[in-house]
C-alpha cells in the first residue's frame, strides 16, 4: 500500500510541474496571459490526480476486507467452529495465522510457494511461534486452509487495487492536462476544492453532535422505560439506590452545576478581564510575554490538581473563616465541610482564568490603534477609552471567551468531585455541599450496580439533558450577541 | 484490523490492584505480552464484557460483585454465552478514623443509629436526632458524628448497608417497629433501616479511598470506610476500629470472625480462550497456590484469600461456566 | 490667492497660548520634527502647511501628546501652553487633552452610534447635567460640524456606517462637542465638499472668538481663508513662521515660495 | 463597573486653569484609572499567586519522585536453584518464575550480613523484605539475558520497598510504622545499617522518566515513560487533526458561509459542544470509534481522535473571535487589488488572527492533555505497562495510557509513595505542557502586531 | 475654473467601457442610490462630483462589486463593462476586481512593509517572473504613486507607519500595481499637497492613454483639470452627466449650477 500511495504522490507531483508547464506554455511563457497563477494549475492537477485516487483506494481499503472475509467465512464449514465460540473468533485465528505466514514469508523463512502449501500436520504453532507469532490454539485444517484462502483473495485483491487506483490517477492527470490551457479557471477550481474541504470541517460539528446524540439516545429511551420522565424531570431530589426504586431528579443536580458554575465565572470573568486588559493596555511587552504564558499555565494543569487544592487547600481556609466559630475568622459557625459550591467554585474559577484573559487579550490587542486616539483625543483617560471605546469594539470576541469559559465550568468534573461534595441538593447557600450533573454522570457511568438498571442509565439521559439544556442556553447567547454586536470601522 | 496479542481486562477499580499486580508477574514470568488492565468500575467493565465477542471486545471482566441476571441476559443477546466466573477473594471492609483523633470500638449498632434518617427513640419512630457519637452510645466521647461512606454506585455500599446497617437495625429492634408502622411490610422496613440521612453528617464518596482519605485529613471527626489493603497502606494516618469487637485483618475475616467483607470476582469470555494468546494462563495464574494463596503477593497486598481457592482452580481449568451448575 | 473672508484685527495682539522651543521628534532613528519653534497665539487660526510627510501632523500631536501613545515615537523640547510646560511630570495628558482636542487625519469613529460618538466626551468631562443637557449639546455640536440635517433621522445608527464626508463631520464634531481651549484639526476638510468645507470653515472662524484653533491643511487657498498666521513646515524643520499674508505673498523661505507656487512638494 | 461620571454632579469648568494642578474632576478620574489600573494589576497578582502557589504545591511533592533508594548486593546465582540440570537450557532456566528467585535474594542479604558484620536478629526473609518485588524480576532477566553467569556471584542495584524509600526521604519514620505489617522497627535498624555501610543510598532514578506503570505491590518502580509516549502520540493525532479542521471550520464559518439558519445550526452547535462534558466525548468514541469502525481499545489513536473532537470547539470558537477582530478594510484592500475572497483570508485575515488561533490551540491542547474522563471509557485508564513502542504506527496502535490517566490512577492507590508519584507526574506533565506552549507562544510572538 | 491642462481632443469618440441602467443600491432600507444610468467610456476620465453623502462612494464600489462584502447593501439594475453583465452570475467578481481596480477613501494600508503593499497584487496575479521583475514593478508603481523618493530608503518597514499623504499614495501604488483596465479612485488626493497632487493628476492622465479612470473628487477644480467626462450626484441620483467642458460652465439643471457656484451641499 505504501508505494501505491508513493506513486499517487509522485503523479501528483508530477502533475503539479506537467500541468504549470503546460499552462505556461500555452501562454507563451509569459504567466500574465494566464487565467491564474501558474501554480494554481500545478494545485488543480494535485487536486484532480490525488481525491479521485485516494477516495477510491480509501473507499477499496474498506471494502475488500470485508469481501474476503465474508467469502473465507463461506468456506469455513460450519463443524469447525467449536462450541460457544463463533465464527467471528475463528477468523481473528484465521488472520493471525495469515499474518504469521506473511511475516514468515517477508522473513524469508519461507517461500511464497511453500506457505501456500503447508499443511496443518506439521507443528504449525511451535514453528510459528518460534518466528515470534503467538497463536491462541492449535491450527486445525479449516483454519489453515481459510488462511491461505484469505492471504490469496487478499494479494489478488491489492494486485487489483493497485491497478485501478493507479488508472484513476492516471486518468485524473490526463483529463487534468488535457483541460489544462490558458483559459482554464484553476483558481476558481482549486479554491472550490479547498471551500469543499472547509465545509467539510464545519460540518464535523454537525457529525459529532449527531454522533453524540444517537450514542445516548437509546440508553435514555431505555432508561425513561424504566424510570417515570416525571420523577426525572420535575422529582426533588437525587438519591440512587442498589435495590431500585431510586429518586433520579435532574433538579437538585442542575441548581447545583448552574450554581457552581455561576460562581466560577464570577471569579474567572473579572480576573480575566481585567488581566487581559492590563495585559494588553498597560503592561509592557515584556511583561505581557511573561505573565500571559504563565497565566495559559493555568489552563493545563491536570484539573485532578486543581481537585486537590481545593479539598485540601482552599476547603480548609473556607472551613478557617466561615466555620470554626470563634476560633475562626469571621466567629461564625456556617460551614461545616470543607467542601462546598464556593469551595469548587472558587477553585474553579482559576482554572478558567486564562480562557478568559488570553483569549480577550488577543482580541483587545487586534482593536485598532485609530480608535483609541480617538478616545485619548477627546481627553479620555485611559480607563475610560478602554471601558467606552475598546471593550464595546471587542465585544463579540470577548463574549465567545466568556461563553467558552462558562461551557468549560458547565462541563468540568473533577474539581467538583472534590471540591464540592456530593450531596444533592437545591440551596442558596454556597457554604453547603452540592453536586453536579457532570460529575454524577462520571460517578453512575463508572460505579458497580447494574449497567441495565435505570441507576446506571440515568447517566445518558443526564448527558442528553443537558446537552439539550445548554443547546439552548446558546440559541439564547447567539440571539443576544447579535442583538448587541457592534461592528467596527 | 490485525490481530490482538495480549489479554484485555476491564472493570473494577477494588479488584484492579490484584488484577494490576498478576498481570505485571504474569509478563514477567511468561512470553506472553503483559495484559492490558482497564479501571472504570464492575458496571462499565461488564458493559464492555458483554458487548459481544471478538477481538474488538475485552476477554475478562473484573467485578467487585456478582453478574446480575439482567446482565447475563445482555450478554446472551449479544453472544457472550459461555462465561466463566472466577472468585478470586474477599476484600475486608474496615472502618478507620485519623490516627490522632478518638478510638472506636464499633457494632453494627452504633452505625445504624449514627447514619439512619429515621431511628426509634422512646418507641417513637423520629428523624436521627444524635449529632455527636456519646449520645448514640455513651461509652464514645463528644465527637461530632461526620462518616464518609462509599456511594451508591459502590459495591461496598452494598455490602455496608446490608452488613452493618441493617444488622444495626434488626439489632435495635428497630426494623420491627418499623415493619409495624408500614403495616408489617418487611420490605418497605428494610429500606426504612438504610435509607441513610441527608443532612451532612453521612458523606457519599464517589471517588476513591483516597478521596476518603483525603476528607478525613481535612476534617478530622472524619470516620470512613476504607478496603482492608488501602488501611494497611496508611496506618500512619489511620487508626483502625473495630466492629462487633473483631480487629479487621487478613485472618479475622477469611475465618469469617469479622463480619464486614465481600468476594472480588472476575469473568472471563470462554470464546476467547484459545483465541487471545496467554488468555487461560493468565486465568490460570491468577487463582495459582503462589499467587492467591495466603501466602501469596495478593495476600500481602490485602487481599483475603478464598479459603475454597482449589475449587476455583479447578473452574479455571475445566473452562466451567455460569449456569452449567457449578 | 488671497480670499481671507474673515477679520484679522487683532492677531498680533493676541497673547501666546502655545509656545514651542527646540522641539524634536524621532521615530525609531527617524528624525521627524527638527528643532521647531514657534508661539502660537490665542483667539487665532494657526495653519500648518507643507508637503505631506514634513512632519505637520507629527507636530500637532505633539501639542496635546498623542505621541505618548505611539511607542517608537520620542519627543524633546518644550512646548508650553498658557506659559506651562505639558511635558511636566505633574501634567496630566488627559486633562491637558481636555483642553487641546484634535480631529484626526483619518475620520476614526467609534463603533457607536452617532450620538454616542458625540456625547462620549462631554460624558465622560461631566458636561451635561441631565438627558435633555445632553441632547443638546450633542444636537448642537452635530449642527456646528455641519451634519446635523443628514443624521437626525438616524442618531441611533452606527457612526462606521456614514459616508467619509459625514464620518469626517462626525469626528469634527465629536471634538467640538467637548469644547476645548484649543483645538487642533488635521486636515479636516479633505474629505468634503465645497459646501461643507465652507460650513467648517465658518465653524472654525466662530470658534477663533474664544479658542485657539490649529488647522492642518493641504489647501493653500483654505489656509488663506481661514488662519491669521501660517507655518510652513518642510522636511521636518519649521521653515517659515508668520501672518498669513506675508506667508502668502512676500515669503522669506526660497522653500516657502517654491511650496506656495507649486514648485517643491 | 460603569463610573460615567455622575451627571447630576457640579459642572466644573476647567477653562483657563493651570495644567500643573489638577481639578478635582481630573483627581477623580484619575483616581477611577488609578483603581482600574489596579484591578488590573491585582487581577494578574492573583493569577500569579494561584499559579505560583499550585507550583509549589506541586513541585514540593513532587520532587521526590525523582529519587529512588538503591541498595547494592552482591547475588550469588546459585545453579542448583536456577538451573537444576545444569545443562544452560534457556527455556529450563525460564521455568524458574520470580517466586523462585527469593532464596537467592535472601543468601545475597545473608551474604551481606555477614561480610560486613551488621548484627541484626532478622531472619533472612525480613532482610530480602526492605527489597522491591521488582529485584526478582530484575535479577531473572539478567539471568535469562546472560545464562552463562549461572554460578557466580554478580553485584546488583536494587530498588528497595517504598517503606525504606520513604524512611530515607523523610515520610516513614519510626513512629509511623507502629501499625504497619509491611515494615518492622528492625528492618529499619537494618537499613541504617546498610546506609552507614554506603551500600544503600538514594540517587536520581532517571526510570521514572522513562519508564513504565508498575503494580501496586511495587511503587517504587513505576515510571512515566510509556504513558509520555501515549500522551504525546495523542498530541500529534490533536494537534495534525484539531488544529486545520479547526481553522478550517472557523473559516468557512466566519468568512464563507451564507448567513442562513444552518450556519446558525452550525454556530450554535459547535458553542454547544464546548460545554459537553468531557466523559460523554468518551461516550461517543466508544461508540463510533471502537464499536463501530472497530479501532483497537486503549489505542492512543482513538484517544487522540476522541481528544480531537474534544479539544475542536476551544479551536473553533477562539479563531472566530479573532477572526472577527480582523478590520474589514483589511479585506476589502485585498480585494481590491483583485485577490480572491479565498487569498484575501489566506494571505491577510489569517496571519493577522494568527495570534488568537494560537492561543485557542495552546489552550485547547493543554486541556486535552490533562483530560482523563473520556479516556476512561475507551480503555486508556488502568494498569498498562507495554513496552515502549518501536515505530510511530504501533506508538498510535498498541495499548497505552496517557499522562493525566497515569496520574490520575496513582491518586488513587493505596501505598502513599504512589501519591509521590503522582505529583511527580504533574510535575512532568507541566515540563511537557510547558514546552509545548512555548513553541506555540513563540510563533504567537511572530504574528502579534496592532495597527 | 476652467482649467483642463490636458488634451481632451477625442473623448466623446472613445468607445463605451461601463454602461450602468437603472442602478439602484439600497443600505437596509435605506435607499443610497436612485435609478442611475450612465455610460462610462474608454480611454477617459470621468469625474463623479456632488456634496458629501451623496451616493459617489457607493457607485463607485458597484462597478467593481465592492458592495458584495457589505452585508447591507443590496443592489439592483445591470451594469455592464465591454458589454457584459459584472452581475451576472458566471462573473467571477475576483477576475472582475482584478481587471478594475480600486483606491479607498480611507487609505487602507495592509499592516506589512511598504514593499509587499504594492508587491501583493503583481504577486497574486502573476506579473512577475522573477524577484527582479517584481522589484522593478514595485518600483515603477510607488514612483508613479509620486511616492517612490520619500519610501526608497525604507521599502521594508511598515506602511501603516507612513503620513497620512503617504498612506494614500501607497495606495495609489498598490491599485497601479496590477495593471487594471479601470481604475476607480475614491478622492485619491484628499490628503494631498498641492506637488503631489499634480503628481497624481499626470499619472490619471498618462492612464487615460489605455485606461479608463473614475475619479471622485471634492475639488471642483481638480475635476476640472483632469477630467473629460463629469458626473454630479445629488441625494442618490444622478443629476447630470455630461463633458467636463458643459457641466462647469453650461450645466444644465439647477441643483448642478447651485452647487458648482456653492450654493447646495
Ligand atoms: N455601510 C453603510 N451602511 C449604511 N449606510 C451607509 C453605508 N455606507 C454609506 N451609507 C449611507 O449611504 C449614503 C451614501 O454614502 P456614500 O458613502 O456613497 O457617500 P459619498 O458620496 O461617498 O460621500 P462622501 O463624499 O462623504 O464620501 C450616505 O447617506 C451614507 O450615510
Ligand atoms: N508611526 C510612525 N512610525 C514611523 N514613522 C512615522 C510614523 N508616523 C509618521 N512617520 C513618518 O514621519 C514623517 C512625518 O509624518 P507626518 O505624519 O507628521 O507627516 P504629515 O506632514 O502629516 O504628512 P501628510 O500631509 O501626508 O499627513 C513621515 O516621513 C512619516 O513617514
Ligand atoms: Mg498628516
Ligand atoms: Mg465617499
Ligand atoms: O470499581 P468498583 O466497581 O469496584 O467500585
Amino acid at each position: 500500500m505504501l508505494p501505491l500511495v508513493i506513486l499517487i504522490a509522485a503523479l501528483a507531483l508530477g502533475g503539479y510541474f506537467l500541468a504549470r508547464g503546460r499552462a505556461l506554455a500555452s501562454a507563451q511563457g509569459d504567466s500574465r496571459n494566464l487565467h491564474s497563477l501558474p501554480s494554481y494549475y500545478g494545485y488543480n492537477a494535485v487536486m484532480s490526480v490525488a481525491v479521485p485516487a485516494l477516495l477510491v483506494l480509501s473507499i477499496w481499503l474498506l471494502v475488500q476486507p470485508m469481501l474476503v472475509q465474508s467469502s473465507v467465512v463461506e468456506m469455513i464449514p460450519a463443524g469447525a467452529v467449536p462450541e460457544g465460540s463463533s465464527v467471528n473468533l475463528l477468523m481473528s485465528d484465521v488472520r493471525r495465522l495469515a499474518d504469521g505466514l506473511d511475516a514468515a514469508v517477508s522473513a524469508g523463512v519461507i517461500s511464497a510457494e511453500d506457505a501456500a502449501d503447508l499443511s496443518a500436520a506439521d507443528d504449525l504453532r511451535a514453528w510459528l511461534a518460534e518466528q515470534g507469532v503467538a497463536i491462541g490454539g492449535d491450527i486445525s485444517p479449516e483454519v489453515l486452509g481459510a488462511a491461505q484462502a484469505f492471504r490469496d483473495m487478499t494479494a489478488r485483491g491489492n494486485f487489483w487495487r493497485n491497478i485501478i487506483v493507479d488508472l484513476i490517477a492516471l486518468a485524473g492527470l490526463l483529463i487534468v492536462l488535457r483541460e489544462t490551457n490558458a483559459e482554464f479557471r484553476a483558481r476558481n477550481r482549486v479554491e472550490s476544492g479547498i471551500k469543499a474541504l472547509l465545509i467539510l470541517a464545519a460540518s464535523l460539528a454537525i457529525l459529532t453532535t449527531v454522533g453524540i446524540v444517537l450514542s445516548m439516545l437509546f440508553e435514555t429511551i431505555n432508561f425513561f422505560n424504566l424510570h417515570p420522565w416525571t420523577d426525572f424531570f420535575f422529582g426533588s431530589s437525587w438519591a440512587p439506590n442498589f435495590r431500585g426504586d431510586s429518586d433520579l431528579s435532574i433538579l437538585p443536580l442542575l441548581w447545583g452545576t448552574l450554581y457552581i458554575s455561576f460562581i466560577a465565572l464570577l471569579v474567572a470573568v473579572p480576573i480575566g478581564l481585567f488581566a487581559a486588559i492590563y495585559l494588553s493596555e498597560y503592561a509592557g511587552p515584556k511583561v505581557r510575554a511573561t505573565a500571559k504564558p504563565l497565566l495559559e499555565i493555568l489552563a493545563g494543569i491536570p484539573t485532578i490538581v486543581y481537585g486537590l487544592f481545593a479539598l485540601l487547600t482552599v476547603g480548609p481556609f473556607l472551613v478557617q473563616v466561615f466555620g470554626r466559630g470563634d476560633e475562626g475568622l469571621l466567629g461564625v459557625e456556617w460551614m461545616s465541610g470543607a467542601t462546598s459550591v464556593l469551595t469548587a467554585g472558587l477553585v474553579m474559577g482559576i482554572m478558567l482564568i486564562p480562557f478568559v484573559s488570553s483569549l480577550s487579550d488577543d482580541i483587545i490587542n487586534a482593536v485598532p490603534q485609530s480608535l483609541r486616539d480617538g478616545s485619548f483625543g477627546l481627553g479620555a483617560t485611559h480607563s475610560e477609552t478602554i471601558r467606552q471605546v475598546v471593550i464595546p469594539a471587542a465585544l463579540p470576541g470577548i463574549v465567545g471567551a466568556v461563553l467558552l469559559a462558562a461551557s468549560r465550568a458547565i462541563g468540568e468534573t473533577m474539581i467538583v468531585v472534590l471540591g464540592a461534595g456530593a450531596i444533592a441538593r437545591i440551596s442558596g447557600n454556597p457554604l453547603e455541599a452540592m453536586t453536579t450533573i457532570t460529575t454524577r454522570i462520571v460517578s453512575q457511568l463508572t460505579g458497580d450496580s447494574d449497567f441495565a438498571s435505570p441507576e446506571t442509565l440515568v447517566a445518558f439521559a443526564l448527558g442528553l439533558t443537558l446537552f439539550v439544556l445548554t443547546l439552548g442556553l446558546n440559541v439564547l447567547a447567539l440571539y443576544i450577541v447579535r442583538k448587541y454586536r457592534e461592528q467596527y470601522e | 484490523a490485525a490481530a490482538r496479542d495480549q489479554v484485555q481486562v476491564a472493570g473494577s477499580s477494588t479488584v484492579l490492584p490484584y488484577a494490576s499486580i498478576v498481570a505485571e508477574a504474569f509478563g514477567e514470568n511468561f512470553d506472553f505480552p503483559t495484559p492490558v488492565v482497564e479501571s472504570g468500575g464492575s458496571s462499565a467493565g461488564l458493559k464492555r464484557f458483554c458487548e459481544g465477542v471478538g477481538e474488538n471486545t475485552i476477554d475478562i471482566a473484573n467485578a467487585s460483585r456478582q453478574i446480575k441476571d439482567a446482565e447475563v441476559a445482555v450478554c446472551a443477546e449479544n453472544g457472550v454465552t459461555d462465561i466463566i466466573e472466577v472468585r478470586v477473594g474477599y476484600d475486608g471492609i474496615v472502618f478507620a478514623s485519623d490516627i490522632d483523633g478518638n478510638t472506636f470500638e464499633f457494632t453494627p449498632t452504633d452505625w445504624y443509629k449514627a447514619l439512619s434518617a429515621k431511628v426509634v427513640v422512646d418507641g417513637e419512630v423520629t428523624t436521627n436526632p444524635y449529632t455527636t457519637w456519646d449520645q448514640v452510645n455513651p461509652a464514645f466521647p463528644a465527637q461530632p458524628i461526620q462518616a464518609f461512606i462509599p456511594g451508591t454506585k459502590h459495591g461496598t455500599r452494598e455490602v455496608f448497608e446490608e452488613k452493618v446497617i441493617l444488622a444495626g437495625c434488626e439489632e435495635t429492634g428497630d426494623l420491627e417497629a418499623f415493619a409495624e408502622a408500614a403495616g408489617g411490610d418487611e420490605k418497605a422496613a428494610e429500606k426504612e433501616c438504610i435509607s441513610l440521612r441527608t443532612d451532612g453528617k453521612s458523606v457519599d464518596i464517589d471517588g476513591d479511598y483516597t478521596e476518603t482519605l483525603a476528607r478525613i485529613e481535612s476534617n478530622q471527626d472524619g470516620i470512613g470506610v476504607f478496603g482492608l489493603a488501602f488501611y494497611e497502606n496508611n496506618t500512619d494516618k489511620l487508626q483502625v476500629a473495630t466492629m462487633g469487637g473483631v480487629e479487621p485483618t487478613t485472618e479475622s475475616i477469611a475465618s469469617g470472625d469479622y463480619p464486614v467483607s465481600r468476594p472480588l470476582f472476575f469473568y472471563v469470555k470462554k470464546a476467547h480462550i484459545g483465541v487471545i494468546p496467554g488468555l487461560k494462563e493468565y486465568a490460570e495464574f491468577f487463582v495459582a497456590d503462589e499467587v492467591a494463596g495466603p501466602d501469596g503477593p495478593l495476600a500481602e497486598y490485602g487481599l483475603v484469600s478464598d479459603p475454597e481457592l482449589a475449587e476455583t482452580q479447578s473452574v479455571v481449568a475445566d473452562e466451567t461456566v455460569l449456569g452449567n451448575g457449578s | 490667492m488671497k480670499d481671507n473672508r474673515y477679520s484679522e484685527s487683532d492677531v498680533t495682539t493676541q497673547p501666546v497660548k502655545i509656545a514651542a522651543r527646540s522641539v524634536q521628534v524621532y521615530y525609531g532613528d527617524s528624525h521627524a520634527i527638527r528643532d521647531v519653534d514657534i508661539d502660537i497665539n490665542d483667539k487665532t487660526v494657526t495653519a500648518f502647511i507643507g508637503p505631506s510627510g514634513c512632519g505637520k501632523s507629527t507636530f500637532l500631536r505633539c501639542i496635546n501628546r498623542m505621541n505618548d501613545t505611539i511607542d517608537a515615537a520620542r519627543v524633546t523640547g518644550d512646548i508650553r501652553i498658557d506659559g506651562e510646560d505639558i511635558y511636566d511630570k505633574r501634567v496630566d495628558p488627559v486633562q491637558l487633552r481636555a483642553k487641546v482636542g484634535m480631529v484626526f487625519q483619518k475620520p476614526n469613529p467609534f463603533p457607536k452610534s452617532i450620538y454616542d460618538n458625540v456625547a462620549y466626551g462631554p460624558r465622560i468631562h461631566g458636561l451635561a447635567r441631565n438627558k435633555s443637557d445632553l441632547d443638546e449639546i450633542v444636537e448642537q455640536a452635530l449642527r456646528r460640524g455641519a451634519i446635523w440635517n443628514e443624521v437626525k433621522d438616524r442618531l441611533h445608527s452606527p457612526g462606521t456606517g456614514l459616508s467619509g464626508g459625514q464620518q469626517q463631520r462626525l469626528c469634527i464634531a465629536r471634538a467640538v462637542a467637548t469644547e476645548p481651549e484649543v483645538l487642533l484639526m488635521d486636515e479636516p476638510c479633505s474629505a468634503l465638499d465645497p459646501i461643507a468645507t465652507a460650513q467648517v470653515e465658518e465653524l472654525i472662524d466662530e470658534l477663533r472668538q474664544n479658542y485657539s484653533v490649529v488647522i492642518v491643511t493641504h489647501s493653500m487657498q483654505q489656509a488663506a481663508r481661514v488662519s491669521q498666521k501660517t507655518a510652513f513646515f518642510h522636511l521636518g524643520n519649521l521653515v517659515e513662521y508668520g501672518d498669513t499674508d506675508d506667508i502668502f505673498t512676500r515669503p522669506k523661505d526660497p522653500r516657502t515660495e517654491s511650496y506656495i507656487t507649486g514648485r517643491i512638494g | 463597573m460603569s463610573d460615567i461620571p455622575n451627571p447630576a454632579a457640579p459642572i466644573t469648568d476647567p477653562r483657563g486653569a493651570s495644567l500643573l494642578v489638577q481639578d478635582g474632576r481630573t483627581k477623580r478620574r484619575n483616581a477611577a484609572e488609578g483603581r482600574f489600573k489596579l484591578y488590573g494589576i491585582v487581577a494578574i497578582t492573583i493569577g500569579l499567586l494561584m499559579l505560583l502557589t499550585l507550583l509549589f504545591t506541586i513541585v514540593s511533592r513532587g520532587t521526590g519522585a525523582f529519587q529512588q533508594t538503591f541498595v547494592t548486593l552482591s547475588v550469588p546465582l546459585l545453579e542448583d536453584k536456577l538451573d537444576k540440570n545444569g545443562n544452560r537450557d534457556l527455556e529450563e532456566i525460564k521455568k524458574v518464575s520470580t517466586f523462585g528467585y527469593a532464596p537467592l535474594l535472601k543468601a545475597a542479604f545473608e551474604t551481606k550480613v555477614e561480610d560486613t558484620g551488621i548484627e541484626t536478629e532478622l531472619k533472612s526473609k525480613a532482610m530480602a523484605d526492605i527489597l522491591s518485588k521488582d529485584a526478582a524480576a530484575q535479577l531473572r532477566d539478567h539471568v535469562l539475558a546472560n545464562p552463562e553467569l549461572i554460578g557466580s556471584v554478580v553485584e546488583f542495584e536494587f530498588l528497595t520497598n517504598s517503606r525504606v524509600d520513604g524512611y530515607l526521604k523523610g515520610r516513614v519514620t519510626r513512629e509511623s510504622i507502629a501499625n504497619d505489617k509491611n515494615i518492622s522497627a528492625e528492618q529499619l535498624d537494618l537499613v541504617d545499617a546498610l546506609v552507614a555501610d554506603g551500600s544503600l543510598a538514594k540517587r536520581f532514578n532517571l526510570d521514572f522518566i522513562t519508564g513504565a506503570d508498575a503494580s501496586d505491590a511495587r511503587p517504587e518502580a513505576a515510571g512515566m515513560g510509556v504513558a509520555m509516549i501515549g500522551s504525546f502520540a495523542m498530541m500529534l493525532v490533536v494537534l495534525v487533526l484539531a488544529l486545520p479542521i479547526g481553522v478550517a471550520a472557523s473559516i468557512y464559518l466566519e468568512e464563507f458561509a451564507p448567513k442562513n439558519w444552518i450556519t446558525d445550526i452550525i454556530e450554535v452547535n459547535i458553542s454547544n459542544l464546548a460545554a459537553v462534558p468531557s466523559i460523554v466525548f468518551g461516550i461517543l468514541g466508544l461508540a463510533v470509534f471502537i464499536n463501530y469502525m472497530h479501532l483497537p481499545n486503549s489505542a492512543p489513536l482513538v484517544g487522540g481522535l476522541v481528544l480531537t473532537l474534544m479539544t475542536l470547539p476551544t479551536i473553533i470558537i477562539s479563531t472566530r473571535a479573532s477572526l472577527k477582530s480582523v478590520p474589514p478594510s483589511i479585506r476589502d484592500a485585498a480585494l481590491g487589488v483583485g485577490a480572491s475572497k479565498m487569498q484575501s483570508v489566506f494571505h491577510h485575515v489569517l496571519p493577522l488572527a494568527a495570534p488568537g488561533i494560537l492561543t485557542g490551540t495552546i489552550i485547547g491542547l493543554a486541556q486535552a492533555l490533562g483530560e482523563t474522563a473520556p479516556l476512561l471509557l475507551i480503555g486508556m485508564v488502568g494498569f498498562i505497562a507495554s513496552n515502549p513502542p518501536e515505530s510511530i504506527a504501533e506508538g498510535l496502535m498498541s495499548p497505552n495510557s496517557a499522562m493525566p490517566a497515569q496520574i490520575y490512577e496513582w491518586a488513587k492507590r493505596a501505598d502513599p509513595a504512589f501519591y509521590e508519584r503522582a505529583w511527580g507526574g504533574i510535575i512532568i506533565l507541566l515540563v511537557f505542557l510547558i514546552s509545548m506552549n512555548a513553541i506555540a507562544v513563540l510563533l504567537r510572538r511572530r504574528f502579534e502586531r496592532r495597527w
